[in-house]
């Protein structure tokens, strides 16, 4: 109720997510169904409010519409606040000329009228397509302990791993002397979660500065983070060790799933004490037929299963008929798989309908060309046809 | 529906099952899953278009304003209309009520101050879906002073015996009225929902508290069955009414039949209740579940058959849940069995224990015991 | 809570302004100040509540920080709901390519997916710079009664100021046979209030037949009502007889202003039936002191009132120091009036300071050659020196 | 403070402004021309950064209700914390109360289930804003058992009277307490604001209910004060109590003063009450306001001086109103004059009536009275 916050959030919702055409045709990715009930964005924006940040400006600016009915007046987050809260931040035009997002750093550069609203010290960044429960307030602690003019979250990923990642190179006390984007040879194992904690006056410096460069591409990792390091600006990295995944791929969207119904994968979204808050759906508890079999899977409100399912996350509404087999797949809301269908290793997308006996997908070890072998999609609103069979890496666009 | 004031009492019928409403309203049971049983008449006004809704509460009903909150799940959190809950000595004149009309008295500022023509009653212990425009449609062209919803049935003399008979001629007009009798058969039961016009409703009210008339059954529907032109309105939809334990448990199973479950969670007239932000159900390795009903925040290791499974129930490895309704936070630990066990919440069942009843008593156990 | 609505407005926020500049540099038209207590915007707003629509979306693609923030969750005028409510539509990027609304028609065309989620019969569009109290509800009914394709709101305006509208020419049945825009010899005195109430399917016939016209200019009363009356659509006119006043300059502006306080002029806002909502300020009662005299003015909370006030409108949160005077005029929120200073005929900006004795504006009774006179404005956030003079009709950007 | 509860006493102090409290609670009584009293310590505590608030009411609390609504002013609506509101009979074990530890009794499910470490308890008498954090720092550091919040000045006996005076030694330790003693002169009263942590409370509850101890002030404060470590935090900031009608009417007029209103009302931690939609006051023509504060809603004609006059009021032409208190929707007709009045809500005062009383005892109308 301050006028004040010490803290602001910032969540840049990216763009379309070409790698998740079929998906993100007209929602913006963070709007994506993610593990049976939630979205993508739901990750974190509880982890801001579970770490006590209670204004968050997520900036986007395509297909914004699913997104801001999704968020709303934040409430689900209790993110609804008189001062604070949760906004979704389009361009917009101004006296000065109207510009379009022209990188992650002019999305911020363009809402410094916003942040300063709250007058904040720290200004959180953060991306809307990682999977993770995160406490900010922890890595706010650790940049204020360390006067750190920006503080970069890492995780140490295995060697041959690193070269897929922004690798820092820090020296024995955090700090960052030097960073690779996806390196050949990694000096280093710390990769950028892509989570940023910067002190608010110095990085408006920055990102003005950068704006006026004509040259620059208003990028955080291209731009902001090396011209503070050339500035002598002290970086920090903030070593965080538990679960967090970039979702940005079908097979990395796949796997992240898959990872909830995995034992073995430190992400528990049954702990009071942290929870996962997501817009609930209005709809009556799963029901499960005779001929049901659920095994290690995880399903949501308002399904009927009367078939096999296993290895599986089933989204709300979803109905799957006596007969139909599901296997390691995500089922995402209202989809309908019809009698004697059969699922495996795939993903379909929202009210979508797959006739009876189709097949969607195929275990990779029935597949002799592994090459051939990956995640079947299928788009969202489709319909496959009784007895179709949609390959495995196939991506379906269009009914069939 | 915009001139419709809705009325849901939230402690009538508390008695019909007393060992469920112990430490709460009528309107806060729990039932199908994640349901209370308020959710019902609420989201049907709420479907019917009716925006201002008051909560007649006596006792016991802390868990009531917590389960309603801000009214926002309904979307009645409104400047204009919304929810109103009504609890004893809100004014200097609500004491606590023993009649339907006393507590009717202590909402008279509520009833008075609406723009509504209408109003709309209801208790909480028949689940339907019901939508009240056509009743209010019939109540205002048929010229009654007011409308009983009914239904004409077969009844066991259970039921009946706690029921309001009425008998109507061929127009639907109500000549006699037989409170809680013992009959069994074909019979007209009201549902104990009303419609009456404001302007009626305050003069009844008034007349009968000054007249020391505190039962709405007993004082008006029977003694004035005569003099008032009281009307039925015969519902068909499909329902149930909690009379007892007995058929509070049938009532919860009847919704393992997906025939039964359609006709009330309908896509265009949801049943709202309060979010609870559980993770989806997980279901374990080795776990086996038919012909369940299993709500969100469920963790399934071992065996579960023809129950209803409530939010945030655990059941471990190789215990086995049959016929049972397992209320919100109920632990079955390893090895555990029960069958046609009601256990309310936060419930502990330990490791291997059995607790086995029949279907004609299932056994319940009470809120945060530990067997 | 029906995921159907019968009828959906769609308020058309407009851009800067431009004839508003001094007050709209950092704000969209519709969230300036008004009457006291009220932004522009609040009267279409709580018209809509008042008429039982409860579902509407504001486009808007300048500035819309402000009119965000003062929307917000739609709370004020009882539209937050859980389904519809009120929502603020800006340009966003679609899978096809990113375009800025580029006229009134294309905005609503681009918010095609925001109509369609309700599946409405009618859409009712509005204008964010009208203030007026109207029953939409009864000009629908005048609509469906008539089974019109399209109902435009007139008002029957003095002949002599005909020409300064878009005139509809009637036939006796309200038919519109001919409309002209501000016509040198008017042929009706039936002015158009911008006011529209649309058969759906059929506007987005026009709207997306408009859109693939390359020349079109995407207006509506330059390309929807034309068409719609070339292809021989049934237009009517509905006749509104209440107060309506445009406010896109400031004169009008000034001029609305001083209606609240003419006893002659029909606009009340004390009908309980009918309340204008806002977003109220949390400030105190309005304070009155020793010196001060008040008379033939509104003033709202948290303003303190030392001097003498008459025939204005002091907006939440100002302060008139003891011997100032204001006449005639509009303080916006927080304008700081100091001792001694004289305000005539001006409108004083938001947070603006006017120093001891300066003068800002000048009865027109006091001006010899009428031409130079009008209005005096001094901008938002602006500090005026002691005994600095603001001549009338003069409009101040900066501090002087 | 995410780590504090807030509880406030809606009815405590009722008797002592009897006239104002007949329907409705101490906490919903009208205030300074747009607020009611709990609006004080809800908005503090919030200020304060509390997060979770509990209001304790007894009877009467129906306008409590509807003031505080669902809370969204205070920003209170929340999932997590937010206000929850505990009238009687809530609870199986929660009847009417008689003294304060009993209220609290009532309260204990919601203090045990809270999550926080310190619990800060508020009555709605004194009229102040004040900052809790400093108070509960001092509680914390100072290892008492119990703080009061205090403040040391002259007194009169009537305020004494109504008061908890206690003897604190150098070190602010309390070593005895009178209540409502028979002085008047220079001491230490209460302010009716304590803190302690959540464990200390539950226990003393506990043990307090087990022993038929129903006083926090007898009870505890005055038989314990040599047991346990009880401290006061010395308050300086501008208040006014309420202990009279007098001195509600002079607290009111306090306002009047710049210095005390700049006091009260601080940009950065404002007091928060119901928004009521009212357009601005309106002056008209020969109207003559001085020395006044006027709420939205109001439309002056006449003459005003001296007055606190509420949302929606109406002064005809030529009505004089001089000294008064006019709450909500009182309308004074043309020609009437008033002086030393304290009105109700939608009281009406006559064309060309003259009322007038004295400084010493303002006279009160009841609330819709015409006169």
């Amino acid at each position: 109720m301050f006028n004040k916050k010490e803290c602001v959030a910032m969540l840049l919702a990216g763009g379309q997510g070409s790698r998740l055409y079929a998906l993100t045709q007209t929602v913006a990715k963070p709007a994506v169904p993610f593990g049976a009930k939630y979205r993508i964005i739901d990750f974190p924006l509880s982890n801001c409010i579970n770490s006590g940040i209670d204004t968050v400006g997520v900036l986007t600016q395509y297909q914004p519409l699913v997104l801001n009915e999704y968020i709303g007046n934040g409430q689900p987050w209790d993110l609804d606040r008189l001062h604070g809260g949760v906004h979704v931040l389009s361009p917009y035009e101004k006296a000065s000329g109207k510009d379009w997002y022209s990188g992650t750093a002019n999305a911020i550069y363009q809402n410094i009228p916003f942040i300063e609203r709250y007058d904040p010290e720290y200004v959180v960044v953060l991306s809307g397509d990682h999977i993770y429960k995160m406490d900010y307030n922890k890595m706010l602690d650790f940049h204020k302990a360390k006067n750190a003019a920006a503080t970069i979250a890492v995780l140490d990923v295995p060697k041959e791993e690193a070269s897929r990642f922004g690798i820092m190179i820090t020296d024995a006390e955090d700090n960052i002397i030097d960073f690779e984007e996806k390196p050949k040879n990694p000096r280093s194992t710390l990769a950028s979660m892509g989570i940023y904690i910067f002190d608010w006056k110095k990085l408006k410096k920055y990102l003005i500065a950068n704006e006026e460069d004509a040259n620059a591409s208003k990028d955080f990792g291209k731009n902001i983070i090396p011209d503070m390091r050339e500035a002598g600006e002290k970086l920090v990295a903030y070593r965080f060790d538990g679960y967090w995944k970039d979702v940005g791929t079908i097979e990395s969207l796949w796997e992240a799933n898959m990872d909830l119904i995995n034992p073995n994968i430190p992400i528990d979204l049954y702990d009071p004490a942290w929870k996962i808050y997501s817009r609930n759906p209005i709809l009556p508890p799963q029901a499960i037929g005779h001929n049901a079999e659920i095994q290690n899977s995880m399903v949501t409100e308002g399904c009927f299963i009367d078939g096999s399912v296993e290895f599986s996350i089933i989204s709300e509404g979803v109905t799957i008929e006596e007969g139909a087999v599901i296997y390691d797949s995500i089922l995402m809301p209202g989809a309908h798989i019809k009698k004697g269908a059969k699922v495996e290793y795939a993903i379909v997308g929202e009210d979508s309908v797959i006739g009876e006996n189709a097949q969607i997908g195929a275990r990779p070890e029935t597949i002799v060309d592994k090459d051939t072998w990956g995640v079947a999609v299928v788009g969202n609103k489709l319909n496959i046809s009784d007895g179709a069979n949609v390959p495995p890496k196939a991506i379906i666009y269009e009914d069939m | 529906m915009g001139n419709v004031l809705g009325l849901i009492f939230a402690n009538m019928h508390d008695m019909t099952v007393g060992e469920l409403t112990k430490n709460r309203t009528m309107g806060s049971v729990l039932f199908g899953g994640r349901y209370r049983l308020i959710d019902f008449p609420l989201s049907n006004m709420v479907n019917s278009g009716i925006n201002a809704v008051g909560v007649i509460t006596k006792d016991n009903y802390q868990s009531l304003l917590d389960h309603l909150g801000s009214a926002r799940e309904w979307d009645l959190a409104r400047k204009k209309g919304g929810l109103y809950i009504l609890p004893p000595f809100g004014n200097a004149g609500a004491a606590l009520y023993t009649g339907r009309i006393e507590a009717l008295n202590g909402a008279m500022s509520l009833i008075k101050h609406s723009l509504c023509d209408y109003v709309v009653m209801s208790d909480c212990d028949v689940i339907t879906n019901m939508d009240y425009r056509p009743i209010v449609d019939q109540h205002i062209d048929s010229g009654a002073d007011i409308t009983v919803v009914t239904h004409t049935g077969q009844y066991t003399n259970e039921e009946i015996k706690m029921s309001t008979v009425l008998n109507t001629d061929d127009s639907g007009r109500v000549q006699s009225v037989l409170i809680r009798p013992d009959l069994s058969g074909t019979c007209t039961c009201s549902l104990n929902a009303f419609v009456m016009s404001k302007d009626f409703l305050i003069d009844l009210i008034n007349d009968s508290i000054a007249r020391g008339r505190v039962s709405f059954e007993t004082d008006v529907l029977q003694a004035k069955c005569g003099e008032l032109n009281i009307r039925a309105f015969e519902y068909d939809n499909y329902f149930s009414k909690i009379t007892s334990i007995g058929s509070y448990f049938k009532a919860n199973m009847d919704l393992l039949d997906p025939a039964n479950a359609s006709k009330l969670y309908l896509p265009k007239r949801a049943i709202y209740t309060k979010v609870s932000d559980n993770a989806p159900a997980k279901y374990d390795l080795n776990c086996r579940v038919v012909n369940s009903l299993i709500a969100d925040g469920c963790i399934i290791e071992g065996e579960v058959e023809n129950s209803v499974i409530f939010r945030g129930v655990r059941v471990g490895k190789n215990a086995k849940v049959k016929n049972c309704i397992l209320m919100q936070g109920t632990v079955v630990a390893d090895g555990a069995e029960c069958s046609y066990l009601i256990t309310d919440k936060n419930v502990n069942i330990g490791s291997n224990r059995i607790l086995t009843s029949s279907p004609a008593y299932p056994m319940y156990v009470g809120k945060g015991a530990s067997l």
